[in-house]
């Protein structure tokens, strides 16, 4: 393996992974920028992905419907906790919702074990996936380009609907203003609720297509949930782009730590963070305080 | 003032007396009644996997032998405690048990440092532990305290399998890749050391953090360097997670992948792409021997599965235990002791000896690569050659060789 | 040299000119309103002077020293202390912690002792003091937050009070509150005032008030200043009542 | 607080009546009351929420802990020199830390913390790496007074501890420096205005509640005999925090409830129940509907509540007569 190949591996690699931490942060981003509230059970819902596409593509035989199952599982069980319970807490403090969430975190985790039992859970590739891709005579497992180019797509049209959509222009008001987007007779409410449920179903999305890399195992949302907030940190709470760029500053950080410094790589990532919020409190894209 | 202080001193009297008083209120409880035993494990958390299986041998031990009268017409009883596998949480726990619970035997603790937090009670406590899952070494060299026995294999012997089995290859390069903490790095150690004795070239070497996800930087370093043989000391989930990934990259193709852990657990999940991997099964559920086949006969009419490494350790952890019951006849925590040290049984691994000097059980060590078996819709570990006793065990309390 | 005098003061938000060159100056003991209708630009010459706005050009001397830049805790420091017109106390300390956290800002001891009951003893009492002047005393345990809107009033110039300083800024001190409350608090203001040679510049829509304790009022109208004199002169002025009374007049 | 002498009356005699058991749990308790309250100091009175507050308990118990094994100390010297060593720590990280407030300033300290565990874990020669430092004494005084070495001595050692710290944390947050801390948390400009400097008050009130912690966690090492990298696990600090909002932030006697609850309904839940966590879960989501203010807070909403109905009555008798 010539140096110019590992060049192009590890660049891959970031890119692939750089993927996987932007589904998982792009929904806890979304949800704080509009409901200004830190989701500790993102963790969970990217592990309720996890497990509800495992389940759901071991049913019908299916890779390709565990894509589906997990972003609509997970939007639906955030959907239900978000109207059930954090509705009536949007006038408290931001302790109230670190309590609920990681007491609904601590459910889900557990009725996860419950339902499913505490042993590893796999999803067979379909065999387009499973495969390798040649570069020279080096083998890159297929999978990883895949998640690339799910990444870019899904990157793509969410910044398109930022950005040129009604939609996304109402969630960019209630993140700049809630009270005066409601006073031009926007259903503020409506459009959180909407935004929490899409931000449920990237974390179940990311949970799940996480899954082939490191298995669906009890404890993977606390693993995530870590990763996911220093990486929202990095690039600017409740910023989109911040969230993107984040993940692909934390995955290139990782990467390449991991293979020239690996014994650094443990700290590197907060290193990173310490860096960046000292110099810029509010992240490389967020409001600065 | 002087009141506090006279109550000090007579509760320091009390204390000394309440150690005592157990190990003679003990005996006497355990003739009327059941034995009971206490198993603080992980049953949710990290660890619930292995919590599992502790809890699936123990239940399924528990019916056997009370089906058969129990022991000396003693029922056996488990008591399950969750630890969550935190050595604070396991040290309240065993505490509870042993104090408040009266029971005075404790087995299917997780992690080393839960036993290692918990090891120098014991004295205090009166209270024997049978280890059947920590692997650390120093468990019976430097931490050795005489009321724990180690009944399944520890890591340094795993270690040493695996060094003397490529002793007959002709393979030269060596990478090794394990998890950065004790057990991992003492692993490595003890490998690297004994492959340099045997003229061969460890040309790399990778530590990753505990829960550590993306392996392909590990990976394409490993490719870069290219070695011969890929030694892997990983357990739990991030052994599977990498297993999963190398197979993703082919790595079998261009080198030997063996691992120090071989258990189900973690290459259930892989299916097909687990076939060919070598590595240490510590407990065989093919193991042609009198005991497993009944073991494995038992567990399989229970829970329709063949039994996965741990469920074979803390089977043989409880015949060791009821066997010195049996002899002392009593489950008297000195008399057990007692009958333990030396002592000499026929186990799912064949014929066991816990050597008195350290407390660590003398067993044959199987080297074992993963294959199809007929009966078992997975692939499995099947036993490829076995290391005798005098061949893996290192010296008394020595954790090296 | 009067204790306060502005110079020029001239605040621009972009084409928009909202004070243009006023000057004023308050002597110690002074009491000097500032008056005008609605925008006329009070408000702003008020934020010009505590610093909490930016001036676009004149100059600020306060006890003979410039103050332009100094941010709010200096002039605190240097003895200009103020009151808000919307009510900013810390709601859930009590009335007497809130006055004795103007007290204790004064100290000398700026290290912030930890445990010292001596300052802790003094200060109480000082600021019980305070509370006494503004007849607030049988609430100094109460919330602050839970006061009625009028003592909530009264505890902002009790602490304002209590850090001594040589000029007060009040900003509209009775907003808000009732004929009778405002009554009150005019008299307890003028019995403040009266032997001390502390200077006040106020703020206050209702004349009342203005003629009850100014001894000399400044008008301003569109951002400029149209009559300064004794409150006689003022009210007599044709400039002024053109500019009450016309405005109201429009208003009406 | 007419309650606090005949409570501390009864925990100081608990030892002489409950079993051994007993006496250990109430001390593991009281040690994470200990902890849940330093929290508590920054969290309800500043307003800084901390997600890294296991790394002053871990360094607490690792320097205890080297001070009890290497340095031979007796146990109280042992527990002063963690104490005064995570005081001097969180005086340069505090600075950093308060440059940054809100989230930012939580994720920094996690951040610190994560390179504090990240330190123990790899600092093998030292810390023992992830097997921890065990089987360490409790080293007699001096004069081989040997009284905190039993169970109901290091119990009343403990107690005497909390007690204290907790008095003197009450006095703190009345103090002048207390009140100020306050201030600053409900108007920032307001307390600049009138001559305070918040950034000095955040460090003041960051340094006092970690070196509080760096106590509480000096007496686990004390207490268990053991220190693992465990201790400054950032689930630790997640528990620590869910205790002070769990109990009410802003009371330290409510905190201290939540710990309580938190250690002994997580025990005698585990007990009876394999799935404790999900009933712990759905315990905090209950309470965080029902009682806004935390445990604590449900006895003054009760209180105002009877003060609501009494002035009810006044008025109506008023308007009647």
């Amino acid at each position: 393996m010539g140096s110019s190949q590992v060049w192009l591996n590890l660049t891959l690699n970031t890119l692939a992974l750089a993927s996987l931490l932007a589904m998982l942060t792009i929904g806890l981003t979304l949800i704080f920028g509009i409901m200004r509230i830190m989701n500790f059970a993102h963790g969970a819902l990217y592990m309720l992905g996890a497990y509800s596409g495992i389940a759901a593509a071991q049913l019908l035989g299916n890779f390709w419907i565990g894509l589906l199952a997990a972003p609509l599982a997970a939007a639906a069980f955030g959907s239900i906790f978000e109207y059930t319970l954090l509705r009536r807490l949007y006038r408290r403090d931001g302790g109230s919702f670190l309590l609920v969430t990681f007491g609904l975190s601590l459910v889900l985790t557990e009725a996860i074990r419950l339902i499913f039992g505490p042993n590893t859970r796999d999803v067979d590739l379909p065999s387009v996936l499973s495969g390798v891709v040649w570069f020279g005579d080096e083998p890159y497992p297929a999978y990883r380009i895949f998640l690339i180019a799910l990444g870019i797509v899904v990157l793509a049209s969410l910044a398109f609907v930022f950005l040129r959509t009604r939609l996304g222009l109402l969630i960019r008001a209630i993140a700049q203003n809630a009270e005066m987007t409601h006073a031009l007779g926007i259903d503020v409410q409506l459009i959180r609720s909407l935004t929490f449920a899409v931000g449920c179903a990237f974390a179940g999305l990311g949970g799940y297509l996480a899954v082939p890399l490191i298995t669906g195992y009890i404890g993977m949302g606390g693993a995530a949930i870590i990763d996911a907030f220093v990486i929202v940190m990095i690039g600017g709470m409740g910023s989109f782009f911040g969230s993107a760029a984040g993940s692909l500053l934390v995955a290139l950080t990782q990467t390449f730590g991991n293979y020239y410094l690996p014994d650094f790589a443990l700290v590197a990532t907060y290193l990173l963070m310490i860096c960046v919020l000292l110099c810029r409190p509010g992240g490389l894209f967020g409001e600065q305080e | 003032m002087s009141v506090t202080r006279r109550s000090l001193l007579t509760n320091a009297a009390m204390i000394s007396a309440g150690a005592v008083l157990p190990s003679l209120a003990n005996p006497a409880k355990a003739q009327a009644n059941a034995i009971r035993i206490g198993v603080p494990t992980g049953i949710t958390g990290n660890w619930a996997a292995l919590g599992q299986q502790i809890q699936r041998a123990c239940r399924l031990y528990a019916k056997t032998i009370n089906a058969k009268g129990g022991i000396d017409g003693h029922s056996v009883e488990f008591v399950y405690e969750d630890t969550q596998g935190d050595p604070a949480a396991c040290m309240r726990k065993t505490t509870d048990l042993i104090e408040r619970g009266g029971i005075n035997l404790i087995t299917g603790i997780i992690s080393s440092p839960e036993s290692l937090a918990v090891m120098p009670r014991l004295n205090d406590w009166n209270a024997l532990y049978l280890a059947t899952i920590s692997g650390a070494g120093s468990l019976t060299a430097a931490n050795f305290v005489p009321n724990v026995f180690r009944t399944c294999t520890s890591g340094p012997m795993r270690a040493k399998t695996i060094a003397d089995w490529i002793a007959d290859s002709s393979k030269k390069r060596f990478f090794s890749i394990a998890q950065d903490y004790a057990w991992g790095k003492s692993s490595v150690a003890t490998f690297e050391k004994l492959i340099t004795d045997l003229k061969k070239e460890p040309v790399g070497q990778v530590l990753s953090p505990l829960g550590t996800k993306d392996y392909s930087s590990y990976i394409a370093r490993i490719r870069e360097t290219n070695p011969e043989v890929l030694y892997i000391a990983m357990a739990g989930d991030d052994a599977t997670a990498f297993l999963k990934q190398a197979a993703q990259y082919r790595l079998a193709d261009r080198m030997q992948l063996v691992t120090e852990v071989l258990d189900i657990v973690n290459i259930k999940p892989l299916a097909d792409a687990s076939v060919g991997l070598y590595g240490v099964s510590q407990y065989n559920f093919a193991y042609d021997a009198p005991g497993n086949a009944e073991f494995v006969r038992l567990f399989k009419a229970e829970y329709n599965e063949i039994p996965d490494t741990f469920e074979g350790e803390q089977w043989q952890a409880l015949e060791f235990l009821a066997e010195a019951i049996r002899r002392a006849k009593s489950t008297d925590t000195a008399a057990v002791r007692g009958a333990l040290e030396g002592m000499e049984i026929d186990s799912v691994k064949g014929r066991v000896k816990m050597r008195a000097c350290d407390h660590q059980a003398e067993q044959q060590v199987f080297v074992a690569q993963v294959g199809k078996t007929e009966g078992v819709p997975y692939p499995v570990p099947k036993i490829i050659k076995a290391y005798p006793a005098e061949a893996v065990v290192p010296g008394c309390r020595k954790d090296s060789y | 040299m009067s204790l306060l005098e502005c110079r020029g003061l001239t605040k621009k938000w972009g084409a928009l000119v909202a004070v243009s060159k006023v000057d004023i100056a308050v002597s110690a003991g002074e009491v000097v309103a500032l008056i005008g209708p609605n925008g006329a630009g009070k408000s702003t010459v008020f934020d010009l002077i505590a610093g909490t706005t930016q001036k676009t050009s004149g100059t600020v001397a306060f006890r003979n020293e410039h103050v332009e830049g100094l941010s709010a805790a200096a002039l605190t420091r240097r003895g200009m202390g103020r009151t808000y017109q919307i009510t900013s106390l810390f709601p859930s300390l009590t009335v007497l912690e809130n006055v004795r956290l103007a007290v204790q800002s004064c100290e000398p001891r700026r290290a912030y002792p930890l445990f010292s009951r001596l300052l802790l003893e003094r200060t109480t009492e000082e600021a019980l003091k305070w509370l006494h002047r503004v007849r607030l005393r049988e609430h100094a345990n109460t919330l602050a937050g839970l006061l009625s809107h009028g003592d909530q009033r009264l505890t902002e110039i009790a602490v304002a009070l209590a850090m001594n300083p040589k000029l007060l800024l009040l900003d509209e001190p009775t907003q808000g509150m009732s004929v009778e409350e405002t009554r009150g608090t005019v008299e307890l203001l003028k019995s403040l005032l009266k032997d001390t040679d502390m200077a006040v510049l106020l703020v206050e829509h209702d004349l009342e008030v203005v003629f009850g304790l100014a001894h000399r009022i400044v008008v301003l109208d569109r951002g400029r200043k149209i009559a300064d004199g004794l409150p006689a002169a003022v009210r007599a002025d044709p400039g002024v009542q053109q500019a009450y009374l016309g405005a109201g007049h429009v208003a009406h | 607080m007419k309650y606090a002498f005949p409570l501390f009356s009864v925990l100081a005699l608990a030892p002489l009546v409950l079993p051994g058991f007993h006496v250990t749990l109430l001390t593991e308790i009281l040690i994470f009351a200990l902890f849940a309250m330093s929290l508590d100091v920054q969290v309800g009175y500043a307003r800084m929420f901390s997600f890294g507050h296991a790394a002053p308990y871990g360094v607490g118990a690792y320097v205890a802990a080297f001070a009890l094994s290497s340095g031979n100390l007796p146990l109280p010297g042992a527990v002063l020199v963690a104490v005064i060593a995570v005081f001097i720590l969180a005086i340069p990280i505090g600075w950093l830390c308060t440059r940054a407030s809100g989230v930012a300033f939580a994720m920094l300290t996690l951040a610190f913390a994560q390179l504090a565990h990240a330190v123990i874990f790899k600092w093998n020669g030292l810390t023992g790496g992830s097997d921890g430092i065990s089987g360490l004494l409790r080293n007699h005084g001096p004069w081989g007074f040997a009284g905190l070495e039993s169970r109901q001595g290091y119990y009343w050692f403990t107690l005497a501890i909390v007690v204290g710290s907790a008095f003197l944390a009450s006095k703190f947050v009345r103090s002048p420096m207390g009140t100020a801390i306050v201030a600053v948390r409900e108007n920032e400009k307001r307390a600049v205005a009138i001559g305070y400097e918040p950034r000095r008050l955040r460090l003041a009130a960051f340094v006092i509640s970690n070196t509080w912690a760096g106590l509480a966690g000096a007496l686990h090492a004390g207490f268990l005999l053991f220190v693992s990298p465990e201790l400054l696990h950032w689930t630790l600090s997640g528990y620590v925090i869910v205790a002070v909002v769990l109990g009410g932030a802003g009371t330290l006697i409510g905190p201290m409830i939540g710990a309580t609850l938190m250690v002994v309904g997580g025990h005698q839940l585990s007990a009876v129940a394999d799935s404790w966590p999900l009933f712990m879960g759905l315990l905090f989501i209950v309470v965080v509907v029902a009682a806004p203010n935390g445990l604590w807070g449900i006895k003054s909403s009760i209180a105002n509540a009877i003060a609501v109905r009494k002035a009810g009555r006044l008025e109506v008798d008023h308007v009647a007569s």
